[in-house]
């Protein structure tokens, strides 16, 4: 097969180039640190570099394959590969893009926030190789590999999370995330079994010609395995019911982890609930209109509805700002799951795209603000809203940056998030679900009570005598801006990827 | 003569729910993921049974996968329980609860 | 078109300015300031000059000062960069940059502390006021609308009095989530626009919508019952900011807070944002509806005057007393705008000026004693005509023209007001309603003139053991300028009506699809 | 070549550049700004004379001028009124432009000696608010229009609140400003939607049509309400009739506030806490005649509805004989003068009511020279006593000051109404008028104004008595301190004004002797000509309201015509006699009474009626129970209402949601085998809702 990419043709692979360049990365991190005399002593430079260098390349790599169009109408069209089990288009690499940037700010970041730590090399490898299964994900467009990707990015984010090994928190994080994580996997991997029961096939494609002509199997154990599925992927959203991991691991983990873990992982979670939901199965929930067999649309509704008012509310009277920031990612992604439950609209590409936008912002703001907890943790200020008093008053700068990723994350003009959570606002009007556009309005003003909270601790409270901050790392000090820069220019810049994401969401509605 | 479908279906749901009950009785880190493993093996009986069923592969080969993916999740879980035990000496799930609300 | 006009200059001086004020030491920031917000005061006074606007800027009136960027596309609506400015927006830019140079002098004496935020803060509002009396492309629009809130947050938050930071974040969940409702409102009107709308263009909606029948279904709701819906969502956002009664409440704790300067500019053009908009959106695109249900409108604005009023009356702080009186003044548009007469649009509009400058002079008066006396207790002042003749003097006649005094703008506001509304054949009983609404002028009469009473004139004492001398020339000087220009527009009101006039006209002239009433 | 109407304006430009100039300059002045003010008033008065002798034709051909000279607000949209500034100068204009340049003129005089040499400070200020008064109402006077009458009328009240507060370090002061401009504000409050309703109802506000080369250009509301009447026209749902008679009664809410007519009387008297010279300028010849000339001004739109006239006939003699009772048991000089004039311009009031359009304005005049002399007097006297104004503490001051006395009697005398003095000549006229149309009138209205005519008629004595009462307490018996032993001189500028006054008060009357003129056939009623305008053509033409017309009026709309009972001229004698007597029966039992060395209170005689009197029949009571009573609980509550239930509400929310919030978060128990359970169960859930209720199964 071959491909006209940029008036070249080449294989058809070349199409995965971005996930291919997160895979080799990831083995020459292993290879330089193998290569060192004495394990676990490689130079913290060359490993942050050189996993930065491959981040970047596939962000990069992904974004300028967007801007040609491959995969996409107007380019060489939906790639196929390997007979369907992955597919090259928008909407992947658009994910691709997402996954590529926070993964490149996250290990940026690490540079500074590892400093003296053991083991960095393993470190930055598990962090490539999830960012390789993730990126895996956006392509994965069979239930087989969908599921290896996932566990691809799984497995090594228990390690992260867990890394600090002398951490109570870290370790307990861990556990936790692992076990929910064991539990979810089985569920999911279950709902596949089902799925594959009913329509005999795993390939998503497949699965929708197969249940379009109706299965030979009771559709009762189509539903249960739509509905297992679904949860399935509830836990990579870290969504409602399957959230519970969510705020222990982003807590205990250390904080580059839980930015990566609440903004990549989150977006690839979605990006293959989207595909999943959206290829196989259109029909089952009436998308194609005629009444549903299982009524998946109404399902993640709810959990939509009750995943951003749960996020929200115990967001709202946190102590922590770090777990009040979990909880505030397990809210977002509610707002996310608008775009899989406001289907009933007459323009589903707006809705989809409006979802997709929202997880390309929050890769930014959510990111940043993590980034900036690391810089906190980094300067050993304490972890809850008191500790951040005053603190304008000694990091004027990145409490500046701060503001910029919480107001943004609040949906206030001074970043990107202003016009996608507008836009999600807007798909639950155009789908005239008012409930969705209810919650969404009470969990945003709730939201920008406890973001403004922090805001308040850093601009408005006054400082504690013994607030000190002696450094100024240079490494999450850059990430930290550079996050809050993006954060800021997608206000105005925001149409740079926005026609490709309506466009990559119109695709899949045909 | 075939074993009809539905009670390959039945069977797997069995150890799928003996699976479930295990995660919520055990407080055992080591329990709760064989728990795990056995929700995941019932999920490898459909996939088998309904590969018969449906006379292709696929299923088959998947349930492959998936053990695999199952030995390295317990490999990863093993790990942290050690680092579990050394932090609250102890692998009682239900003890590793410093964090909560 | 061109692509920097005046409005494009005014929005990067403010927010340059506002950048580099940000980087200059404390000492000298406000003086920086106040000469750099000269510029736009300058600049808006030649575009006054220069303005060539005509009709109305929603209604396919000639624009002022246009200019249109692309800027996103989003699905299959396309956003853009379009300013410009017709006889409504014009003089309410105008009020926007000559208040915040008075504010900015005003501040002078009593922000002594972290100034050079405080001063690049107000430049921002500045900008973010700019872009929403200029904006005519809806999520541009919205955009300044929503970033008015961030600098003000701060500028309540941390410069504010004891209460501050409740007040802070009372204002700023409390408009954000009226946004939000207004936002759905409209945008389900959008979406019932369907296909013949792929613009988020004001100019291109309201004629949409005017010219009546382009509306479908959407989700199932009818047409009629859509611009029903759209038009309650979006009065009740609107009606936050304006303030109406029952929606109020964040007023008078907000201006309490505030300090000096910010409440100038609270009352003197945010609020005015909120009846701005109605005027925009639910008078203009909606008309049909607003007439339908003139009844329940004019009731809000009728029970905001009298409430207000006898709220203010029962206040001990003067700028409380303000504040419950802005709400009352705000009423009176509500009965204006709701006329729909040619005198009752006008005269909503230009007590949208004429209060801007009033209230802005009543609080920067109120400051200016306060600065003195460091009270604002009616209990705790007795008696200070002595030893600040210069303010007291101008707070007298400031009273005055808040009482509606004749030759001043106040009274040219609220009688053209009276005017449209007493002619009206929309608000049921005009004659009635109007007449109730008047008795505003009498209470408003009675805490004032009590306040004063209480508070300048009579025997010399201070709870609050400061020496009282006169206040300094640049605390007094913005006051005169104010006086200066409430004068001159009562006076010669033509100077702002005319523009004001031929822009609202043409919201009286389309024949009616006949609305849906709420009941 | 220009007229004396194209100066009309300076009139009151005059003034207005003395406001300025004494505000900002005075206090560099070696009279604190009284130089400005007086040259500015002598201005304007030589400029009134020069007008009012063109209106007489002496001076030029054109009698009246009526001319909008700028436009206030444009109303460029159809049904969008335009609001004008003009100038009306006709008979009436041209003699209260005279009346109001005269007395200002000789108040700034007296103001020399009762401000300047009595040391006061911030003269500035007190000379720019005469200043703006003078200006305010002089434009007032000449407005040709409701709304500009409006806007000066409030702007004479703003003048009023900051001069009777001008001693505002006491407590006194400030407070009778505020309620001087309070009550008013009332009236005007009525006044306002009148004026609104006035334009709204005809599209114009003006007093008279505008005419060029003698087509009408411009008509007049009072014009096009007789032609609606004629035509039958209904406005907003109301016959034409019942419309003008709303509209009618809410201006005479502006009115009653400002001349002190019961019940908005109140503020007067406490106005008496301002500078002497103030009284007499403001709260006694001009301003308070406000009210009354806009009666007068809009007379042709009033004699459109009956009701209207009995209402102001009832109210003003009403107001007579209330206020003359009260004016009985006063102790303090001015206090008794601030009754008298609430009583007096309930006269004018009962005269315009019952048609008397002339005596009206008769008794305007005569009553604005002859209460300014009273109040100057009584200012030289407080001078004198040195601002002691207790009558009780007065006494002889007869001989050692002979010019106060000579001219505060004649005063005294055309106050009572003592012939020839000039009250006399326009009270009777007043009373007469009353009682003619009284009888002459169809209906209730005859009925009214009879009922009117009586309490006025009884006035008269009270009158008489309350005047001598203060002149024998004041002047006569002997000196009961040692300040009135030896009071303090007074210079030439008290005297000069006072002189002035007095030869005023004592032959003013001669302008308008009807008696005579009606016994002796002799045309020397020249006030009634100067109203009456000629028969055909003129200034009546043009302005419409001349006394032709407004006769026509009485006669055709509203039905009132005169009768004597007896006869013409007996009646004329008889009524003239009855209220001569009553006065000088007032004036014998106030001798009688107080005409001694050592006078004493008869008050307690009056029993129980002396509480009520002291108290003012709980007027001020009963008003203050309004305002605080009421109006402040109700605030407060409203206030409790808001921060309670209103604002209750919405802290309600935030803390509801927080709670539920300190809930929520519960669910993380942190035992992760919870966590494994809710999952199931929530799996479970999903299960049963979509698979098995969802009809899968």
């Amino acid at each position: 097969m071959v491909v006209d990419i940029a008036g070249f043709q080449v294989a058809d692979w070349v199409a995965l180039v971005p996930s291919l360049i997160l895979g080799v990365t990831a083995m020459l991190l292993f290879i330089v640190d193998s290569i060192e005399p004495r394990p676990g002593t490689s130079s913290n430079t060359v490993l942050a570099g050189l996993s930065t260098l491959g981040a970047l390349g596939a962000f990069l790599v992904a974004g300028y394959f967007l801007v040609l169009g491959v995969g996409q109408p107007r380019g060489t069209g939906a790639v196929d590969l390997f007979n369907g089990q992955l597919v090259v288009d928008g909407m992947s690499l658009f994910f691709v893009v997402i996954v590529g940037s926070v993964t490149a700010l996250v290990t940026l970041a690490s540079y500074d926030y590892l400093e003296g730590q053991e083991y960095q090399a393993e470190y930055y490898g598990l962090v490539i190789m999830a960012a390789t299964g993730m990126s895996l994900m956006a392509s994965a467009n069979s239930l087989a590999t969908i599921f290896v990707s996932l566990e691809l990015s799984s497995l090594p984010s228990y390690a992260l999370v867990a890394f600090l090994k002398k951490n109570r928190g870290s370790v307990e994080g861990g556990l936790k995330y692992l076990l929910v994580g064991a539990l979810s996997s089985s569920v999911l991997v279950y709902g596949i079994s089902l799925v594959y029961a009913a329509s005999g096939s795993l390939q998503l494609n497949a699965v929708a010609d197969a249940l379009a002509g109706g299965s030979s199997v009771p559709v009762g154990i189509l539903g249960v395995g739509i509905i297992m599925v679904l949860l399935g992927f509830a836990f990579k959203t870290a969504s409602v019911p399957f959230h519970f991991w969510a705020p222990e691991a982003y807590e205990g983990a250390p904080a580059p982890v839980s930015a990566f873990l609440s903004s990549a992982s989150k977006a690839a979670g979605f990006v293959v609930a989207f595909r999943v939901f959206l290829t196989a199965f259109p029909e089952v929930g009436g998308l194609a209109g005629g009444d549903p067999m299982v009524d998946w649309v109404t399902a993640v509704t709810v959990l939509a509805v009750v995943t951003m008012t749960v996020g929200n509310f115990a967001a709202a009277t946190q102590e922590k700002v770090k777990r009040m920031l979990a909880y505030s990612s397990v809210g977002h992604a509610g707002y996310a799951l608008i775009g899989l439950a406001a289907l009933n609209a007459p323009d589903q590409g707006f809705v989809l795209g409006a979802s997709m936008m929202h997880l390309l912002v929050y890769g930014f703001m959510n990111t940043g603000a993590f980034l900036f907890i690391a810089l906190t943790e980094h300067w050993g200020i304490g972890r809850t809203f008191q500790d951040f008093n005053g603190l304008s008053t000694q990091a004027p700068l990145a409490c500046a940056a701060m503001t910029v990723f919480l107001f943004s994350l609040a949906g206030l003009p001074i970043g990107g998030g202003f016009i996608s959570k507008l836009y999600l606002l807007a798909a639950t009007a155009q789908a005239g679900s008012w409930l969705l556009g209810a919650a969404l309005i009470v969990n945003s003003a709730l939201s920008l009570f406890y973001y403004s909270r922090v805001v308040k601790a850093m601009w408005i409270e006054d400082p504690s005598a013994d607030l000190e901050v002696d450094s100024y790392p240079s490494s999450l000090y850059a990430a930290v801006v550079i996050a809050a820069f993006v954060t800021f220019a997608l206000l105005p810049a925001f149409g740079l990827l926005s026609p490709s994401a309506f466009d990559a969401a119109s695709v899949l509605f045909g | 003569m075939a074993i009809q479908t539905q009670y390959f279906l039945l069977l797997s749901a069995a150890v799928f729910c003996i699976g479930v009950y295990g995660i919520l009785t055990r407080r055992n880190a080591l329990v709760f993921l064989m728990s795990v493993e056995l929700m995941l093996n019932a999920a490898n009986i459909n996939l088998v049974a309904f590969s018969f069923h449906h006379g292709n592969l696929t299923g088959q080969v998947f349930s492959l996968f998936t053990m695999a993916l199952a030995a390295a999740e317990v490999a990863i879980g093993i790990g942290i329980v050690l680092v579990l035990y050394r932090n609250f000496e102890d692998i009682d799930v239900t003890k590793a609860a410093t964090m909560r609300w | 078109m061109p692509v920097a006009g005046p409005i494009e200059a005014l929005l990067a001086v403010t927010l340059v300015g506002a950048l580099a004020v940000f980087l200059a030491p404390d000492e000298w920031a406000g003086k920086l300031a106040t000469a750099i917000s000269l510029v736009p005061v300058a600049v808006s006074a030649w575009m006054y000059t220069a303005f060539d606007g005509a009709g109305n800027a929603l209604l396919g009136g000639d624009l002022a000062f246009e200019s249109t960027i692309g800027w996103v596309q989003l699905g299959r609506y396309e956003l853009a960069y379009h300013v410009g400015l017709d006889g409504i927006s014009m003089p309410l830019l105008l009020l926007t940059t000559v208040l915040t140079t008075l504010a900015l002098v005003s501040s002078w004496t009593p922000i002594d502390e972290r100034q050079s935020q405080f001063y690049g803060l107000m430049l921002l509002m500045e900008a973010s006021l700019i872009g929403v009396f200029s904006a005519l492309d809806f999520f541009m629009w919205l955009v300044f609308w929503e970033a008015v809130l961030i600098p003000m947050y701060f500028l309540i938050g941390v410069w504010g009095g004891p209460r501050r930071k409740y007040a802070a974040i009372k204002f700023f969940v409390y408009t954000n989530v009226a946004t939000l409702i207004m936002f759905v409102g409209f945008m389900a009107l959008v979406f019932g626009l369907g296909d013949s709308i792929s613009t988020f263009d004001m100019p291109e909606i309201a004629q949409a919508l005017r010219a009546g029948g382009n509306l479908s279904a959407v989700a199932g709701i009818q047409p009629a019952n859509l611009s029903l819906i759209a038009f309650t969502l979006m009065f009740a956002g609107f009606a936050v900011k304006v303030p109406v009664f029952p929606v109020h409440t964040w007023l008078p704790d907000a201006h309490v807070e505030a300090p000096t300067p910010v409440s100038v500019m609270l009352a003197g053009v945010l609020l005015k944002m909120g009846t701005y908009a109605l005027l925009r959106f639910n008078f203009t695109m909606l008309r049909e509806v607003a007439e339908a249900n003139a009844a329940i409108i004019v009731a809000f604005g009728v029970l905001s005057i009298i409430y207000g009023a006898m709220l203010a009356l029962a206040q001990q702080d003067l700028k409380r007393i303000v504040a419950y009186s802005s709400i009352s003044s705000m009423g009176y548009v509500i009965v204006g705008l709701v006329a729909f007469t040619p005198h009752g649009f006008g005269g909503a509009t230009f007590q949208m000026i004429s209060h801007g400058l009033i209230s802005g002079l009543m609080f920067m008066t109120v400051g200016v004693i306060y600065n003195e006396t460091h009270t604002r207790m009616v209990g705790d002042i007795s008696g200070i005509a002595d030893r600040m003749p210069w303010a007291v003097g101008i707070f007298v006649a400031a009273a005055f023209g808040y009482m509606g005094l004749p030759f001043m703008a106040g009274f040219a506001a609220e009688y053209l007001i009276f005017q449209g509304a007493f002619a009206s054949s929309v608000i049921p009983a005009a004659p009635l309603v109007t007449g109730v609404a008047m008795f505003g002028i009498v209470i408003v009469a009675g805490y004032l003139l009590w306040a004063m009473q209480r508070t300048l004139f009579g025997e010399y004492s201070l709870a609050t053991d400061y020496d009282v001398s006169r206040a300094p020339v640049h605390d007094v000087a913005p006051l005169v300028v104010l006086l200066a220009l409430v004068i001159v527009l009562g006076v010669r009101p033509g100077l702002v009506y005319q523009m004001i006039q031929d822009a609202v006209n043409p919201l009286l002239d389309t024949a009616l699809q006949g609305g849906v009433a709420l009941w | 070549m220009a007229g004396a109407f194209d100066f009309v304006p300076a009139i009151a430009a005059l003034p207005l550049l003395a406001f300025v100039v004494s505000l900002f300059a005075g206090q560099y002045m070696p009279k604190r700004g009284a130089e400005a003010g007086i040259l500015a008033t002598a201005g304007s008065l030589v400029l009134s004379i020069w007008t009012a002798l063109t209106v007489a034709g002496i001076t030029g051909s054109a009698t009246s001028y009526n001319e909008n000279l700028y436009t206030w607000v444009a109303g460029v949209a159809d049904g969008a009124v335009t609001l004008r500034l003009g100038v009306l100068v006709d008979p009436l204009t041209a003699l209260m432009l005279v009346i109001v340049s005269l007395i200002a003129l000789l108040v700034h005089v007296f103001s020399l000696g009762y401000m300047n040499d009595e040391g006061e400070t911030g003269l500035p200020r007190y000379y720019a608010g005469l200043g703006l008064f003078t200006a305010s109402m002089l434009a007032f006077v000449f407005s040709n229009n409701l709304l500009m009458a409006f806007m000066f009328f409030e702007l004479v009240g703003l003048c009023s609140y900051l001069l009777i507060g001008f001693w505002f370090r006491e407590d006194g002061p400030p407070s009778a400003a505020k309620k001087a401009f309070l009550v008013t504000r009332f009236g005007d409050y009525f006044f306002l939607i009148g004026v609104v309703g006035v334009f709204a109802t005809f599209g114009t506000g003006l007093f008279a049509p505008i005419t060029e080369g003698g087509t009408v250009v411009a008509e007049s509301f009072p014009q096009m309400a007789e032609h609606a009447l004629e035509d039958g026209e209904s406005f907003f749902g109301y016959s034409a009739q019942t419309w003008i008679t709303i509209l009618g009664m809410l201006v005479l809410g502006g009115v009653v506030g400002k001349s002190a007519q019961f019940p908005l009387h109140t503020w007067l008297p406490d106005a008496m806490e301002g500078p002497t010279p103030v009284s007499a300028l403001i709260h006694a010849a001009t301003m308070v005649a406000a009210g009354v000339y806009l009666v007068a001004r809009m007379y042709g739109f009033y004699l459109l509805s009956p009701t209207a006239l009995a209402v102001i006939a009832l109210i003003g003699g009403f107001t007579a004989l209330f206020a003359a009772t009260m004016g009985v048991v006063k102790q303090e000089l001015k206090q008794v003068l601030a009754y008298s004039t609430i009583s007096q311009y309930g006269y004018m009031m009962l005269a315009l009511g019952s048609g008397g359009y002339v005596a009206a304005v008769f008794h305007l005049t005569t009553h604005a020279i002859f209460k300014a002399l009273l109040f100057l007097g009584a200012g030289s006297v407080i001078i004198a006593m040195h601002h002691n104004e207790n009558m009780w503490d007065m006494g002889g001051l007869k001989d050692r000051m002979p010019v106060t006395y000579w001219t505060f009697l004649s005063g005294s005398l055309a106050l009572a109404g003592i012939v020839p003095f000039a009250g006399f000549w326009s009270k009777d006229e007043v009373l007469f008028e009353a009682l003619i149309h009284g009888f002459g009138s169809t209906g209730t209205l005859g009925t009214m104004f009879l009922v009117a005519y009586a309490m006025g008629l009884l006035a008269v004595f009270f009158t008489g008595f309350y005047t001598f009462r203060m002149v024998y307490l004041t002047f006569h018996g002997d000196a009961r301190t040692d300040v009135a032993r030896d009071p303090e001189p007074v210079g030439w500028n008290v005297k000069g004004p006072l002189s002035v006054l007095g030869i005023g008060a004592a032959t003013v009357g001669l302008i308008n002797m009807k008696p005579i003129a009606d016994l002796t056939g002799l045309h020397i009623d020249f006030l009634h000509k100067w109203l009456l305008g000629p028969e055909e053509g003129g200034w009546p033409a043009l302005t419409s309201t001349g006394l032709h017309h407004y006769e026509e009026l009485m006669h055709n709309v509203a039905g009132i015509d005169p009768a004597y009972p007896l006869g013409e001229t007996t009646t004329l004698l008889v009524s003239a006699l009855v209220s001569l007597s009553l006065a000088l029966a007032g004036v014998l039992v106030a001798r009688s009474l107080y005409n001694e060395p050592e006078p004493v209170e008869h008050t307690d005689k009056l029993g129980g009626a002396k509480t009520l009197l002291m108290h003012n029949y709980y007027q001020d009571e009963y008003q203050v129970w309004l305002a605080q009573g009421v109006t402040v609980p109700l605030a407060r509550a409203a206030d409790k209402f808001d921060q309670g239930v209103v604002d209750g509400v919405v802290n309600g929310i935030s803390s509801v949601s927080l709670f539920t919030g300190s809930r929520f978060r519960r669910i993380q128990s942190g035992v992760v085998t919870n966590y494994a359970a809710l999952m199931t169960l929530s799996l479970v859930l999903l299960l049963v809702v979509f698979v098995v209720l969802g009809g899968g199964v």
